[in-house]
């Protein structure tokens, strides 16, 4: 059952993340991109943890955590420099 | 110590006596320098008589053995002939230019360099070695080349100089090569050796190009057709030094290389056909060209040449009695010719021209002066009673006994004839125009005999002249003989040195020359009229302008190629990789090997496909620069989850770490940067950097499919045994960083470090303009630091450094380490600049990093240093299990300080560059302008 | 003295992390005084290092107590000792020299200068090939910072050239290196060198690729033909004291050429050997070629010099491709030659160049200079060892490379190449030390203060000139010394298994 | 309070260290008050002045509280993404806002955006107003006045401003 | 493992998997900016809990001892999943992207991108 | 599996060498950073994928080799020095030279032109 359930959600982020790079590809709009790029890095966040379940490892949640943090830093970093230009000011 | 050595040395000492004497009176300084030669040649004239009785010295030290290169010198007669020759004749110059050099000359310089140049001649001449031959003969042409420029403003001098050394040069790497072929078909550079297994040599399949080169680098110092041009034009030099270099020593050096030689290499068709072929040539040339010049010194020159062309002329007839003439007529053309140049100086000097037009009637004004010159050009004339008769005399009858021509050999005394026609005519030139012909003309100077004792060497070496031509068996017999000797080899043949041999052909020929040389003389307006159709040829303008040319051409050809376009650059760069890697894939029949694969998901799948479309992407939108910034990110992800997924966690935190912070990075430097790209490249260059890439693509997924599927043994078992037990942590890939391999770990933190101090260097200067607006040409927006992101920002801070602290801490046993710890702590940091400012921050968080980086280097590197108080090599590492009473079992190990070290670098650096980055941007901001 | 062989490494290790710490941050004079001190004791130690290694024999130096092929060891063998003691007598140069202006143009000269001769000592001294691609990324960066010191634009665009292909180029080095570890499952030189030869098949073409890609890299390092182009603008830019320690950077290229391709890919290579000889032969030519050419086209001394580099690197590599014991002595002999009499020609067409006023070292008419002795004699001397005169230390060099290149089949191209080449570069040279030295323009209005030789300029300069005539006097020691590198580093014996098995492998000293 | 400028941070981050760690052993109990001090006093110069938590415990029911929003807004905003979008009414609206830091704000659009179909948009510069954009929006003031009622007045009592 | 915590542990991870589509789905699906900012904010916000909770209990059951670090992934989302939401609205609303026209609330769109008071009068 | 990822390792290696190609310096940086990402992606796979196996003691039975991934560490940590140094390099170029070119298309300034065809002798 629960390699069944890994194998469903599996599929799901495969599918989710193929939206994202879509919406990513497409745009139409700057903000568009940057979302989708948001969306996968959390999107990948699942993918990890599911990555830990499927192989009974716990060593994958450093890299998760850090996908969760750096993200952020990226993505409000990349907002930021299209509002403002300059990210350090 | 060794008389042989000290002579040159002596010598070579002297060369700093001008130097310390110049302060000194120009008498005193030019009689010190003189000293140590003068000693010199008492010294080889002590040695003498031994050498004239048959005796060779010899004297060797090891310098480099393995190239069989010895300091080695000998003493046989060749030598000691042309050691007196330059000993002798260079005293006489000395005091000579002493008085021809003006006040404003330095002549301690000048000296300097003519003792120089004494000691290189020296130094070939008695040389014992084959390379040190070509040492000394190197040697010449530097000082040669350092007296002929001596007046060196002008620019006549400069060129001369320049163009003396070039052919020299050259010839002397000819001769380099020939001396090393020599050497090794011999076995030895042993000179004596050398001139012993002349059999061997001429039997040796190389014999024709050792010849070859030899000879060419023999020709080039005598100016020998077609080599010759340079000498007139080393004229420029002050005279003393033609005198001494163009006349007497330096010029004889090739004379001297073929006499010396003679028994390895002479004796074949090839010799004789070339040596005597191009000596006749230069004797006619010379001897022709030295007829239109109105350069007193340049129709010296040119007489030189066609002499040198007379001696090498003997040299290649082959014959044992055309070598001893050929030898006695060096000792006599240094004779009437240095003279002859010293009178030339002498005119110059007292009147103030060279020019023949100019200098008509000076026997008036300088009649002592005009006697001895007019003695010396007799003697070049060859005219009876004075040393040239006998050598020319000797010459002519050589030709007759020769047949290096086979049928057509007696073309050769004809020939002979018309040179001495030439010389003849030549000399009535020199001393009618000068010193008769009427008035002078349009004169700086009035023209009078010059000071006492500048006369001096003239007249010593115009008695020479009459002596030998008087009494040439008792002034000279035995040093002929002995240098005959020396040359050969072997024993010298029957010869007589008489006055009169009686009348026979080679007087007739004399005679014809006399009369003839004055006919052709007389009729001289013809031969000038003839000789104006020409377009004349100034060597000096051909040669610079073939340099010019050689010059331009290498320009353009370097422009060809280094256009300063990286992207050229990087063009060959690939290429090469591809050629290199390509070419032995060809041979790899399979690519897939027998390692099993690992069967495919759906997983791997989507990440391939994603990785794919994202770079692609990239490729596609590198002109949208946001866009392509994304869609890196987006390849960065999945580059981490690949290394997730093949069990590289730590690869993957790095990965991702170092990721975030790239990004960061390009985006500043994106704002710097034009908003915009144009597109500029062509569509055939598109496709030709497609197939460079798709190619380079290509191989390297081959490569590394072909690797992947092939089984390895690595010494990696080593480290999963002994990284818990001698490590001391359970992280084998920590282990390795900061344990097995901690030495890279080291170098890898220093260079980041450097890169921050570059960095800083780079920034500190740099002046920007900030854009005023975005791509789209919309202001910026006005929200410098929007409010929930401070605010969040602020919290997560404590946040990051707890868990930049945690996987600090576990980075030993588990994926992590300081590294990643030290780029999260840098990327909260960044954060906060991101939110709140440069201005926020820098009067909350006052850090150093330039002490950060260097104490963490430090702290790595001293931690490396503890294990030497233990007797233990660098980076050894310590690690030990403690316990306390309530926090337990804990592990301290070494590798923890290094990982400290690795942390306080990597957030140093980090924070160096970008905290300055961002005080750049803080100044005003400017209205940028876009570039044309 | 166990640790002898390491200091190299570290001693300027730490004194560029000193350097960046207060108090000796606070004021450049500590700073020059500190590096300096430093930099004689590195001097010193070089020697010694030198001296050592021919009295005791080769001493590996076991890092981190980890038993070669797994941890990582230095090898101070004749050849690295002598490469090693080069470069810490050319940085000692260079020191001296900048001390007098070069080091205040731009911040952290000395810092970075430590890393730099840190970078280098370790590329030579290393028996590991990863860490090798370490140091050439330590002394890479260092480079690129040291390139830019002083500022200008013309160091800007030649810095970013450089820096770009310098990136592409260590991507290759990766590639080269990811290869080799995958088909010899080893980083350690020796190790690699063993294993090399129980290749076989396709393994043995993958790893074939591998070394050749190796190639590139180190051909670009050292100036090879297709990839030396940045080299003469890169060099020629760079500020003195900076262009003066690159001239050993180019000899590090070379270096790993000798040990990768001469020793690894040797003789006993099996499938696999010699293979980077055919590569290297006609580029080696070519590079000389090309190398005169340019120096013929410089209009500039700096230029003209930097040239002059690519052409003694055609020459070195030359001995790679001869691949001889006696080339490889040749090549050992005229490295440390050329590698000193470049730096030290960069060091005085720097002098030159201030003291020409507007033209610089341009090759047009122009002021007098202000001390045409020193810098004529100086200029006398580098020219005439660049140009393998005698009697300096050039021609032994030169004499050395044709003795070594006597007898092989490719002699017919070497010998007309390489004396070709001492043409070119006599003629470039005359024309450049003439109109330098020679052609002044007559106005003498404006007399400037007349400028002296700061000291350490002074020095710097006779240091590395004067090793020349030093070099050819003591020519016989000094190539006793290469030949015995070169008998060492040919030696599987000696090189190879030595390393691998010798009781000092235990681990203990 | 010169060692704990931050007690609510402190506390978070001992929990957080014990969190990461899955353990409360001794030594990481040790390691966590560690850090829970030292952290807050190395980052203390690089904040600014904060409001202060005056009601505990309402501010847990209030984080109770929006997690079963969370689940509720998830399940709607499925629905409406999944559903057909011509049907969707997206719409703008300007919250007028009582909370004058700059903490409460922040939590206020937080949870706004965290919640049934909304997510805040902007701030007026002078904190006045919050932008909230509506996926679906029937009711302009409805939504006005739940999010004023249901989140903004506890964020105001708990922080007292 | 019992039955009902592998069934609880699948649930969770169905639920995780199936917001995370829907965010994704949202995100690829909806008109404008705004609107497809819903998606990743909450669905995604919530798809990610799911498999975070579910990779709790796994491993919590399977390690033998509690496993709780993932809520503090939770938190963090939870804390910043919001701002990132808004920094991406104020930049799509600085670059004027366009809302679709059946947005409600048009009107004030002008003074959001100003950031003015929503009863501030049109300037311009 | 070893097929589709020498494949990307490959493709990626391409992308990244197109762009190095191009004649702005934004174009080389990124296309370095790719090329980068190849690079370590080639270095780790030297030593044979592997999964299920990392590097850590006890946490799985068969390990995979670590010394590639030692060494892709360290390349990463110098791919990014250098990278960081190329980037502000560009800048500084665009702030001395006035654009981004790298192809060597520089408007001469006075002094170089005269460099170039300045007289000689």
């Amino acid at each position: 059952m629960l390699s069944w359930a890994l194998f469903f959600v599996t599929i799901c982020i495969c599918i989710a993340l193929f939206l994202n790079l879509w919406r990513l590809l497409v745009g139409p709009h700057v903000s568009d991109r940057i979302m989708a790029l948001d969306t996968m890095y959390i999107n990948a966040i699942a993918l990890l943890m599911l990555y830990g379940i499927y192989m009974e490892t716990s060593l994958y949640f450093e890299a998760a955590l850090l996908i969760a943090m750096l993200g952020f830093v990226s993505t409000s970093a990349l907002c930021k420099y299209l509002l403002r230009g300059d990210i350090i000011e | 110590m060794n008389t042989l050595l000290c002579i040159p040395l002596l010598v070579l000492l002297g060369t700093l006596v001008p130097l310390c004497s110049t302060r000194y009176s120009r008498t005193a300084c030019a009689f010190l320098t003189a000293a140590l030669p003068a000693i010199a040649l008492f010294l080889i004239l002590q040695l003498a008589p031994s050498v004239l009785d048959g005796q060779r010295f010899q004297t060797s030290l090891a310098w480099v053995p393995s190239l069989g290169l010895n300091l080695a010198f000998r003493l046989d007669g060749l030598t000691l002939l042309f050691s007196i020759l330059i000993l002798g004749i260079g005293l006489l110059v000395i005091l000579y230019a002493r008085y021809y050099l003006s006040h404003n000359d330095n002549i301690g310089k000048f000296f300097c360099y003519l003792i120089l140049f004494m000691f290189a001649m020296l130094g070939v001449v008695m040389s014992d070695n084959l390379i040190q031959i070509w040492v000394f003969w190197e040697l010449t042409s530097i000082s040669s080349f350092l007296l002929i420029s001596f007046w060196s403003g002008k620019s006549e001098a400069r060129k001369g100089a320049r163009m003396a050394l070039t052919i020299t040069g050259a010839g002397g790497l000819f001769l380099l090569a020939g001396l090393l072929l020599l050497g090794n078909v011999v076995g030895s550079f042993d000179l004596q050796t050398v001139l012993d297994s002349g059999d061997l040599i001429r039997a040796h399949s190389a014999y024709p190009i050792i010849t070859v080169l030899i000879l060419i680098g023999a020709f080039t110092k005598s100016a020998q057709f077609p080599f010759h041009f340079w000498l007139p034009n080393a004229m420029a030099a002050p005279t003393p030094v033609s005198a001494y270099l163009h006349s007497a020593t330096m010029v004889k050096a090739g004379i001297f290389l073929m006499a010396r030689f003679y028994p390895s290499l002479a004796g074949t068709d090839l010799w004789f056909l070339l040596v005597s072929m191009t000596g006749l040539a230069t004797f006619l040339l010379g001897g022709y060209l030295a007829l239109f010049q109105h350069d007193l010194k340049g129709l010296l020159a040119n007489s030189t040449i066609s002499h040198l062309g007379l001696i090498t002329l003997l040299l290649g007839m082959g014959s044992d009695l055309a070598l001893v003439a050929a030898i006695f007529h060096i000792i006599n053309h240094a004779t009437f010719k240095a003279s002859l140049f010293m009178a030339a100086g002498i005119i110059d000097h007292e009147s103030g021209s060279r020019d023949m037009r100019q200098l008509n009637g000076l026997w008036k004004y300088m009649p002592y002066t005009a006697t001895l010159a007019m003695v010396a050009s007799s003697a070049m004339a060859g005219v009876p009673l004075l040393n040239g008769f006998l050598s020319k005399e000797m010459f002519f009858n050589e030709t007759l006994h020769q047949d290096s021509l086979g049928s057509l050999s007696w073309m050769v005394p004809v020939m002979a004839t018309l040179g001495g026609v030439l010389s003849v005519a030549y000399s009535t030139r020199f001393v009618h125009d000068v010193f008769f012909n009427g008035e002078p003309i349009n004169l700086p100077k009035t023209p009078h005999e010059p000071p006492r004792y500048m006369r001096v060497p003239v007249e010593i070496l115009v008695a020479l002249c009459l002596l030998v031509g008087i009494f040439p068996s008792w002034i000279v017999g035995d040093l002929l003989h002995s240098a005959s000797f020396a040359a050969l080899n072997a024993s010298v043949p029957e010869y007589s040195l008489a006055i009169w041999h009686g009348f026979n052909i080679p007087l007739l020929m004399s005679a014809i020359a006399l009369v003839g040389g004055l006919l052709v003389y007389y009729n001289r307006q013809h031969l000038f009229k003839f000789q104006a159709q020409f377009p004349s040829n100034d060597p000096k303008v051909l040669f610079e302008r073939a340099i010019q040319q050689l010059v331009a051409k290498a320009t353009w050809f370097i422009g060809f190629f280094e256009n300063g376009s990286l992207q050229r650059y990087m063009y060959f760069l690939f290429m090469f990789t591809i050629v290199v890697s390509a070419y032995p894939l060809l041979d790899l029949d399979t690519t897939a090997g027998r390692r099993p694969e690992i069967p495919l998901d759906a997983l791997s799948i989507t990440g391939a496909v994603l990785l794919s479309i994202a770079s692609l992407a990239t490729v596609v939108w590198h002109r949208r620069r946001m866009v392509a910034l994304l869609t890196l990110s987006v390849v960065g992800l999945i580059v981490t989850l690949a290394f997730a997924r093949f069990s590289a966690p730590d690869l993957a935190l790095t990965q991702l770490s170092v990721e975030v912070v790239t990004i960061i990075l390009l985006m500043l430097a994106l704002f710097f940067l034009p908003q915009k790209t144009p597109k500029e490249s062509s569509p055939r260059r598109v496709v030709r950097d497609l197939g460079i890439s798709a190619m380079i693509g290509g191989v390297v997924g081959t490569v590394i499919y072909a690797l992947m599927t092939r089984p390895l043994e690595t010494i990696s078992t080593f480290f999963t045994e002994n990284s818990k037990t001698g490590g001391g942590g359970t992280n084998v890939v920590n282990v390795i960083l900061v344990d097995f391999r901690g030495f890279d770990t080291l170098g890898e933190i220093t260079v980041l470090g450097i890169a921050a101090l570059g960095i800083f260097k780079l920034i500190a200067r740099m002046r920007l303009y900030m854009p005023s607006s975005n791509e789209q040409g919309r202001p910026w927006s006005t929200d410098r630091h929007p409010l929930m992101l401070s605010v969040v920002s602020q919290s997560l801070l404590p946040l990051a450094l707890l868990v930049s602290a945690y996987i600090f801490l576990r980075g030993h046993n588990m994926p992590g380490g300081g590294f990643i710890a030290g780029l999260i702590t840098s990327v909260a940091i960044i954060q906060q600049y991101v939110a709140h400012g440069v201005d926020w921050i820098k009067d909350r968080l006052k850090l150093d990093y330039q002490i950060m980086i260097g104490s963490g280097i430090g702290i790595a590197a001293l931690t490396g240093l503890g294990s030497w108080f233990f007797g233990r090599p660098f980076l050894t590492s310590w690690f030990d299990y403690f316990y306390l009473p309530v926090i337990g079992k804990f592990e301290l190990a070494s590798a923890m300080l290094f990982d400290l070290g690795v942390y306080l670098t990597v957030v140093g650096a980090t924070m160096l560059i970008l905290a300055n980055l961002g005080q750049l941007t803080t100044s005003e901001r400017a209205v940028f302008e876009e570039e044309a | 003295m166990q640790h002898l062989s390491i200091l190299p490494i570290l001693l300027p290790l730490f004194t560029g992390a000193l350097l960046l710490l207060p108090p000796l941050s606070k004021t450049l004079k500590r700073q020059r005084v500190f590096t300096v001190l430093s930099m004689l004791l590195q001097v010193i130690i070089g020697f010694t290092l030198v001296a050592s290694v021919q009295i005791d024999g080769v001493t590996q130096y076991i890092l981190g107590d980890w038993r070669p092929p797994f941890g990582i060891v230095l090898v101070a063998d004749p050849m690295s000792s002598v490469m090693v003691c080069v470069t810490n007598f050319l940085a000692f140069g260079a020191v001296c020299y900048a001390t007098g202006y070069h080091d205040r143009t731009g911040g952290y000269f000395y810092p970075l200068f430590m890393f730099q001769v840190m970078g280098i000592n370790g590329a030579f001294l290393t028996g590991d090939a990863f860490n090798l691609f370490v140091f050439f990324e330590v002394l890479l960066i260092a480079s690129y910072a040291l390139l830019i010191h002083g500022g200008g634009k013309q160091k800007t665009q030649a810095t970013t050239h450089y820096v770009v292909l310098n990136l592409a180029g260590s991507s290759v080095f990766l590639f080269g290196l990811g290869i080799l570890y995958g088909t010899l499952g080893t980083l350690n030189i020796a190790d690699m060198a063993q294993k090399v030869g129980e290749l076989e098949g396709s393994v043995a073409i993958l790893a074939k690729i591998g070394a050749l890609l190796l190639l590139v890299v180190f051909g670009m390092k050292s100036a090879m033909l297709p990839l030396h182009f940045w080299l003469p603008k890169t060099y020629s830019s760079a500020s003195a004291p900076v262009a003066a320690i690159f001239a050993v950077m180019t000899k590090v290229g070379i270096y790993s050429i000798l040990r990768i391709h001469g020793v690894v890919f040797g003789d006993e290579a099996g499938e696999l050997a010699n293979i980077a000889q055919s590569w290297l032969w006609p580029l080696a030519l070519l590079t000389i070629v090309i190398g005169t050419i340019g120096a013929l086209a410089s209009p500039s001394l700096k230029l003209l010099t930097a040239n002059l580099v690519v052409l003694s690197a055609g020459t070195l590599m030359v001995c790679a491709a001869i691949g001889s014991e006696a080339a490889t002595s040749a090549a050992l002999y005229y490295m440390v030659h050329s590698t000193l009499v470049a730096g030290g020609m960069f060091l005085l067409a720097d002098l030159i160049a201030r003291q020409r006023g507007k033209a610089e070292d341009r090759f047009v008419i122009s002021k007098k200079t202000d001390n045409p002795l020193f810098l004529g004699i100086g200029f006398a001397i580098a020219a005439i060892a660049v140009i393998g005169m005698p009697p300096l230390s050039g021609f032994l060099g030169k004499i050395m490379i044709l003795q070594a290149a006597h007898s092989t089949a490719e002699q017919l191209w070497v010998w007309p190449i390489v004396l070709l080449s001492s043409l070119g570069a006599l003629i470039a040279l005359s024309r450049a030390g003439t109109t330098l030295f020679w052609r002044h323009s007559v106005n003498k209005q404006q007399t400037e203060e007349h400028q002296t030789v700061h000291i350490g300029e002074w020095l710097g300069i006779v240091l590395l000139l004067g090793a020349s005539p030093l070099l050819a006097l003591f020519g016989g020691p000094v190539s006793e010394l290469a030949n015995d590198a070169a008998t060492f580093l040919h030696d599987p014996r000696l090189s190879v298994e030595a390393l691998l098995t010798s009781p000092l492998a235990d681990g203990g000293f | 309070m010169r060692f704990l400028p931050m007690p609510f941070h402190s506390l978070l981050l001992f929990v957080i260290w014990l969190l990461m760690n899955n353990s409360i052993s001794p030594g990481h109990i040790v390691l966590a008050l560690f850090f829970a001090i030292s952290i807050p006093l190395l980052v203390n110069s690089m904040r600014s002045e904060q409001p202060k938590i005056r009601k505990p415990w309402l501010a847990l029911r209030y984080f109770f509280l929006v997690l079963k929003d969370i689940l509720i807004a998830n399940i709607q905003v499925a629905v409406l993404v999944l559903g057909p979008i011509r049907k969707l009414k997206p719409g703008f609206v300007a919250v007028p806002l009582d909370v004058t830091s700059d903490v409460g704000i922040t939590l206020l659009a937080s949870t706004v955006s965290l919640t049934p179909g909304t997510v805040s948009v902007e701030v007026s510069e002078d904190k006045q107003w919050l932008y909230v954009h509506a996926l679906h929006l029937d009711n302009e003031q409805a939504l006005i006045d739940e999010i004023k009622q249901r989140y903004e007045r506890p964020i105001k009592e708990i922080l007292g401003c | 493992m019992s039955f009902y915590t592998e069934l609880l542990i699948c649930v969770l991870l169905v639920i995780g998997g199936i917001f995370l589509l829907i965010g994704s789905i949202g995100l690829a699906r909806l008109p404008d900016v705004f609107t497809r900012l819903h998606g990743p904010t909450k669905a995604t916000t919530l798809g990610i809990t799911g498999v975070l909770l579910a990779s709790m209990i796994y491993q919590t059951l399977n390690q033998g001892h509690f496993s709780v670090s993932e809520l503090l992934i939770t938190l963090f989302l939870l804390i910043t999943a919001p701002v990132a939401a808004n920094m991406i609205a104020k930049t799509a609303l600085h670059r004027e992207n366009s809302a679709i026209p059946r947005t409600t609330g048009l009107s004030l769109l002008n003074n959001i991108r100003q950031r003015k008071a929503a009863d501030a009068k049109e300037e311009d | 599996m070893e097929g589709i990822y020498a494949f990307c390792v490959g493709l990626m290696t391409a992308c990244g060498i197109f762009l190095t190609l191009r004649g702005r310096t934004f174009s080389v940086v990124v296309g370095l950073t790719l090329l980068s990402y190849a690079v370590n992606l080639f270095l780790f796979a030297s030593g044979r994928l592997k999964l299920d196996g990392a590097a850590v003691l006890g946490m799985s039975e068969e390990y995979g080799d670590p010394l590639p991934q030692a060494l892709v560490l360290t390349a990463i940590v110098i791919g990014f020095a250098m990278t960081a140094f190329a980037v502000i390099l560009a800048m500084r170029a665009r702030a001395d030279l006035g654009n981004d070119h790298v192809d060597g298309r520089i408007p001469q300034t006075k002094e170089q032109a005269r460099q170039k065809s300045g007289g000689q002798r």
